[in-house]
């Protein structure tokens, strides 16, 4: 009854082209985000910050990023664990030399690194279609892991192998190390990850993003109508990696502040992110953040449910964890092939007839 | 030793190894040939059929505790085959029968969530120590070659690559020969061809995730029985994945020799190249050695030919 | 039959053959399109008339012949030079973009136009907005005269038949091209249907004085709109000119009655 | 098995709840667990938190807890990954009443990501053997412990027990010695010890990476097979370990000259081997076996209760025993942080200072029914490991059971010392530390 569309009128494309043309939408995402900058900083805690929060965001950002590239562009990668080592290495080594340098330059620095290395890792994308080049990506995987894991440069040839984060001020604040309080890291990376997806949005549903779905929908087609698919192709890993570079880079700064590369970067990471834009809906940016909400914090509030309020042993708790996940997973697929996303457009649509049931 | 022998010993021990790679890939291919899924949880089948055997052999299983005995081994096999048909069926009534016709990722995603479900019943049921299998497969050196040429093939592997070739075999003469098979060959080219032939598709989902289970089993008890049987045992899929790129997702023949490929190429740059660089290269030279591969054939090397039509 | 029509040749096809394997699909296959004409190529099941269109447009590269389009020969064409110098086409089995809406399928056929940096993109402000502007109200004029206003939003998987014609029709035609390639655009349709997309066709051809090679298997629709006609059989060229010249052919009639070959 | 252990878990948990309210307001010590009883380091996991958490449990049971004060056992699953063990960390560290009063966080990944914090939060982490190894260094390194024994303190023991063998030190000179490790921060770890002791004794060392999870080592095994070293050193985790000791059986490498790191020596790992593992050797700086007073304490107070977290029969084996040494060693900087403090209700801040004055001496030992389970550790402000000393084990197939066959090795200071001076100034360097005086 209140939630439609019938009385507002578009009069221009402007406005039809707007991000959110309704206006409930409109006033919905504005609720969300001023409930975010405004009202969450106060109450955030250590926990919240470390535990829940700032890995919701930094998935959301790296699922972002292969959704463009999978979702949209429709080429599978499993690359994704080690272009965000690309993100987390370039970070540390640019931080290192630059120290000076304001942390968003060294984000986005780190995210043309990263835009770089996956465009070379996407060359194949030209002749491998598929599962083929999802697993060729695994050579990216393997092979990038296997440099920072080998060569001294990378973390400046300390005895441990592992890079740890310098304390790093955003003007005159504090946002990485344990000396950096939860509200700015949260605030720091929110912002980061706002302003990344609106661009994405942007891109999406502009030239560029519509050559990417044509690409996704069919290639040949595509390439007929004038579409050049190498171009295509590159451009998205490109844009795909500079997202999951500079989430790389968040997750190593801010979230973990220590990192090893064999661990923090393994080809669970790429499934991980995977999952995310596959539960959350290929090619949605709502989705990535559905998706990253479900498979980030589903587990965390299994256990504490199992743990905390049915008491639970925390090691049984860990296997009836992974089995409910599990069955959550093959529960919303079937409910929803199409992920979260279209869940939620659809009960927006239900919600435009309601109280009417057609 | 001279140094050809261990050329030699390396060769044959990448070809021996490259078995036990196609053994996992094998069930990849099956399931994917049939029905187009990539079944991410064919480790985890690996895993979940050797823990199966494992309980019907040991007295600290469910098996003992509920009827007081334990099986032998020629009739715990079986039994674990017959667990292997019954998952085959949970997992086609309970999932894939709702997800008939979905994008392939979508299908690829089910897998991964019933390999978590099956991880997770696994630890559940049988518990996540390190289990020791032993079901009298000979292991160690070949005392024979070892003694006599000074060459070192694992007795296990020799093995494994002897029941590879009467899998294959028996596969083979699945496909060829009987009517269930042949049946698998038609719905793998086009699934209404194979409605005509008067199969339903639920039951050839049955059928083909069984078979799969039943080289999972293979796979499982050969794997089990290098390592013990335990958790990380799911993980020899990464194993499998350049094999299966490199043979080609459809073809049987190409998981074969996909693996003996990798297995050798793996292994010779490990001990010939590894040293210069640093070592630990054999798990992405495996993938980039199927890469290259995949650019000259896109589509493995016995996979069926991609046109592109408008 | 159209008001526009010179004697300018926009393309000319000349000597083109094309084997698959062994298999030929064109042998020695010589043609022109004039500016502002209706052109069809006709012939039965397997006779290479598609193949034809993807010479043209680049999809297939033949092995001999050369293709001269606005005066500039080539060896071969690459499909995004095609698209850039003006060529668009529709398909005999629908190729949309089934995950887009119509209006984004009809924009994809903007691109060519489109220009404006991912920079620009991403921040949508300024010269990327207007760019998106300006090419939205091309789309839209394209919208209207397709009559598909009401379907602008819907994703075209869900689209009936007919209509996914019509947006694809709507994809070339904002393509803005001079030389349209229509593969079948009648296949499938009902009488009404096929009289809507025939006078899209014609109106096409009148208003914007787009040149259209067309191939159509339903005669009297063939022989109503065409200029001129070419007749194709076993990959080789064996008839040419006017509907009526076409019609009265004799190796035409046998090719259509299945007279076997010698 | 599991899912009966799961019933009586919530049986006992249903059990344990009015108890919890009666309790409420007494002052409790919150000695937190971090296990993994999931993934593919599970079956090592296991074990030890079994340990850990039974010795826990029987001081509740039979002593009421530390002076009186109960202990609180938070456990939370980080199944060996960082993230999880962040959220664990974050979750647990300000359990009520008393906060966590320490953390082990059985990962080189978690200790890492929790080093910096442990100041800030004052937490102490209590990272025994493993983790940061210059975090021995107490100037730079406050807030962390790696008692007994780091790394490289064993790596330099288990080169001495080589030159044993070999006839000493000097003897090393023209050997080969090389290294299966781990391709991770662990299992790289020893590898500068290993270098600088090889330019300094004269042995020839070879480092061969294998990649986790490391099912297949054909390869390096080969290289083994053909360069035959007189020594392989073993720094695995995990169903690597298993393998590495198959494979060494398969290419009839001799056992006794084959030595793991204390994580790569115990039951799981050799028994998959069957008689082949017999010899095999690993470093310790416990004693292995379930025959020790304090083991009939948990049997009689835990066991016989049904409060045990694992089976029975599995008490003693050698991830147990290091659990339950482990959550000795913590409980024991809880008491000392009463002693200095003169309080029972001690907080994180205390028990730093308890495990800096940390002093478990034969005598106490004794007392704690462990006599000769483990030498005498003392802690000192600068000093963070104690005496570094490691002893080597030895795998009995027949009877299935491991036996101390070495000497407590003293590690070589001169070799570890500025190695740890180096890589603790680079990381006071780094993270603009003081080191404070001592």
């Amino acid at each position: 009854m209140f939630y439609r569309e019938s009385g507002q009128l578009k009069s221009s494309y402007v406005a039809d082209q707007a991000m959110f043309p309704i206006a409930q939408d409109r006033w919905f995402v504005f609720g969300v985000l001023a409930l975010a900058f405004l009202v969450a900083p106060f109450f955030i805690n250590e926990y919240w910050a470390n535990a829940i929060l700032l890995p919701f965001l930094v998935y959301a950002l790296a699922a972002l990023g292969l959704n463009i590239l999978t979702g949209y562009c429709g080429q599978v990668s499993l690359g994704t664990g080690a272009f965000m080592a690309v993100g987390a290495y370039a970070s540390f080594k640019l931080v290192g030399f630059f120290p000076e340098v304001n942390f968003l330059i060294v984000l986005a620095l780190s995210g043309v690194v990263t835009a770089a290395v996956g465009m070379i890792f996407g060359l194949p994308s030209l002749r491998i279609k598929g599962f083929y080049l999802a697993v060729a990506t695994l050579a990216a995987q393997f092979f990038l892991i296997w440099v920072f894991n080998k060569v001294g440069w990378f973390y400046d040839y300390n005895l441990t192998g592992m890079i740890t984060v310098r304390p790093i001020d955003f003007f005159g604040v504090r946002i990485t190390g344990p000396e950096a309080t939860p509200a700015a890291k949260y605030l720091f990376t929110l912002t980061v990850v706002c302003i990344l997806a609106l661009s994405a949005k942007n891109i999406v549903r502009g030239r560029i993003g519509r050559e990417w779905m044509a690409i996704r929908d069919m290639d040949i087609a595509a390439e007929l109508i004038g579409i050049r698919p190498l171009r295509a192709k590159l451009s998205a890993f490109a844009v795909s990696s500079f997202y999951i570079g500079v989430a790389g880079a968040l997750y190593f700064s801010i979230y973990l502040g220590a990192v090893e590369p064999v661990e923090a970067f393994d080809i669970n990471q790429s499934f991980y992110v995977l999952f995310i834009i596959i539960i959350g809906g290929l090619g949605s940016v709502l989705g990535v953040f559905l998706g990253s909400a479900f498979i980030v914090l589903i587990p965390i509030l299994l256990k504490n449910i199992m743990v905390g309020g049915m008491g639970f042993d925390s090691g049984m708790a860990g296997h009836v964890e992974i089995l409910l996940m599990g069955m959550l997973i093959i529960f919303f697929l079937i409910v929803e092939p199409h992920g979260l996303a279209r869940l939620w457009q659809i009960a927006k649509e239900k919600l435009r007839l309601w109280p009417f049931p057609h | 030793m001279a140094f050809d022998i261990f050329l030699l010993e390396v060769i044959l021990s990448g070809l021996m190894t490259g078995v036990m790679y196609a053994l996992v890939a094998l069930g990849f291919v099956l399931i994917f040939k049939a029905s187009g899924i990539f079944n991410f949880a064919q480790g985890v089948m690996a895993l979940f059929a050797a823990l199966a055997l494992y309980d019907f052999l040991a007295e600290d299983g469910w098996f003992f505790a509920v009827f007081g005995f334990t099986l032998p081994v020629w009739l715990a096999i079986p039994a674990t085959i017959v667990v292997m048909i019954v998952l085959a069926w949970v997992i086609e009534r309970t999932v894939l029968r709702f997800l008939v016709k979905q994008n392939e990722i979508i299908l690829f995603m089910a897998t991964i969530g019933l390999a978590f479900v099956l991880e997770g019943l696994g630890d559940l049921l049988f518990g996540s120590d390190v289990k020791p299998l032993d079901i009298g497969i000979p292991q160690g050196a070949s005392d024979w070659l070892l003694d006599s040429f000074n060459l070192y093939i694992e007795q296990l592997e020799i093995f494994a690559a002897g029941t590879a070739a009467v899998l294959v075999a028996i596969l083979a003469i699945f496909f060829q020969r009987t009517r269930i098979g042949r049946a698998l060959r038609a719905v793998a080219d086009d699934h209404q061809a194979a409605l005509s032939v008067g199969v339903s598709l639920d039951k050839i989902w049955v059928i083909v995730w069984s078979v799969s289970g039943i080289v999972a089993l293979v796979a499982g008890i050969m794997w089990g029985s290098k390592s013990g049987v335990q958790f990380s045992l799911s993980l020899i899929a990464l194993k499998a994945l350049p094999v299966l790129i490199l043979g080609g997702f459809t073809s049987v023949p190409g998981a074969i020799v996909g693996g003996l490929i990798i297995g050798v190429g793996e292994k010779l740059a490990e001990v010939y190249i590894g040293p210069i660089v640093g070592g630990a290269i054999e798990n992405w030279f495996a993938y980039m050695l199927a890469l290259v591969f995949l650019l000259f054939r896109p589509q493995g090397l016995f996979g069926e030919r991609i046109i592109e039509r408008v | 039959m159209t008001n526009e029509q010179t004697n300018e040749t926009l393309l000319e096809v000349d000597a083109i053959s094309l084997s698959f394997g062994g298999v030929h699909a064109l042998v020695d296959v010589s043609f022109d399109i004039r500016k502002g004409e209706v052109r069809s190529i006709i012939g039965p099941n397997g006779a290479g008339k598609s193949s034809m269109l993807n010479v043209i447009n680049g999809f297939y590269h033949p092995q001999e012949g050369t293709i001269t389009y606005q005066g500039q020969a080539r060896k071969r064409m690459r499909p995004h030079d095609a698209a850039a110098g003006g060529i668009a086409r529709t398909f005999q089995n629908i190729a949309l973009f089934k995950g887009m809406s119509t209006l984004d399928n009809i924009m994809t056929g903007r691109n060519t136009h489109m220009s404006k940096s991912l920079f620009w993109q991403a921040l949508r402000i300024g010269p990327a907005q207007r760019e998106e502007i300006e090419h939205r109200e091309f789309v839209e004029h394209v919208i209207d005269f397709l009559e598909i206003q009401s379907i602008r939003k819907t994703p075209v998987g869900r689209l009936p038949y007919g209509l996914q014609k019509r947006v694809e029709l709507g994809r070339a035609l904002a393509a803005e091209p001079s030389l349209l390639l229509l593969d079948e655009p009648m296949a499938g349709m009902n009488l009404e249907e096929k009289e809507d997309m025939s006078r899209f066709i014609l109106e096409t051809n009148d208003e914007f004085g787009t040149t259209i090679a067309l191939i159509e298997h339903d005669m009297g629709v063939v022989m109503d709109i065409s200029d001129r006609v070419v007749v194709l059989d076993y990959g080789r060229k064996i008839a040419e000119g006017t509907p009526e010249e076409v019609r009265t052919n004799q190796s035409v009639i046998d090719a259509y009655l299945g007279v076997s070959h010698d | 098995m599991n899912l009966r252990k799961l019933t009586g878990a919530a049986v006992a948990a249903a059990l344990a709840l009015p108890m919890f309210v009666s309790g409420a307001n007494a002052y409790e010590l919150v000695i937190p667990s971090m296990d993994y009883r999931t993934g593919p380091f599970a079956p090592n996991g296991i074990v030890f938190a079994n340990g850990w958490s039974d010795y826990l449990t029987l001081l509740n049971e039979r002593d009421g807890g530390i002076n009186g004060v109960k202990i609180k056992n938070v456990t939370c699953e980080t199944g060996y990954n960082t993230k999880k063990g962040v959220e664990c960390y974050e979750k647990i560290k300000g359990t009520p009443p008393s906060g966590a009063l320490l953390v082990q966080p059985l990962s080189t990944g978690i200790t890492y990501q929790l080093i910096p914090k442990a100041s800030v939060d004052e937490v102490p982490i209590f990272s025994m053997g493993y983790g940061r190894t210059s975090a021995a260094n107490g100037k730079v390194f406050p807030w962390v412990f790696n008692l007994p024994a780091t790394y490289w303190s064993q790596a330099t023991g288990l080169v001495q027990y080589i030159a044993d063998q070999e006839g000493g030190l000097d003897a090393l000179k023209g050997k080969k010695i090389y290294l299966v490790y781990h391709n991770s921060a662990y299992g790289k770890e020893p590898i500068r010890t290993l270098e600088a002791m090889a330019d300094k004794f004269g042995y020839e060392f070879r480092g061969l990476p294998v990649d986790s999870p490391g099912q297949e080592q054909k390869a390096t095994w080969l290289q083994i097979r053909k360069e035959k070293p007189d020594w392989v050193l073993l720094w695995g985790w995990g169903v690597m370990n298993q393998v590495a000791i198959k494979e060494a059986a398969s290419i009839r490498y001799p056992m006794d000259h084959f030595i793991g790191v204390w994580w790569s020596g115990s039951e799981n790992d050799v028994l998959p081997a069957g008689d082949a593992a017999d010899g095999y050797l690993s470093g310790a700086f416990h004693a292995p076996g379930g025959g020790f007073p304090l083991h009939d304490d948990i049997r009689k107070h835990v066991y016989d209760k049904g409060l045990g977290k694992g089976d029975r029969d599995r008490i003693g084996e050698v991830l147990y025993n290091r659990g339950m040494v482990g959550a000795m060693w913590a409980t024991e900087a809880v008491r000392k942080a009463m002693e200095i403090h003169g309080t029972t209700e001690v907080t994180g801040k205390h028990v730093r200072d308890g495990f800096e004055a940390l002093d478990v001496d034969e005598a106490r030992l004794e007392e704690l029914g462990l006599g000769g389970f483990t030498y005498p550790v003392k802690i000192t402000c600068e000093n963070h490991e104690g005496s570094g000393k490691v002893a080597v084990q030895q795998w009995d197939a027949k009877a299935k059971q491991w036996n101390i066959v070495s000497k407590f090795y003293e590690p070589l200071r001169d070799v570890t010392g500025p190695l740890i001076e180096a890589d603790s100034a680079a990381y006071a360097a780094e993270n603009n530390v003081t080191p404070r005086d001592c």
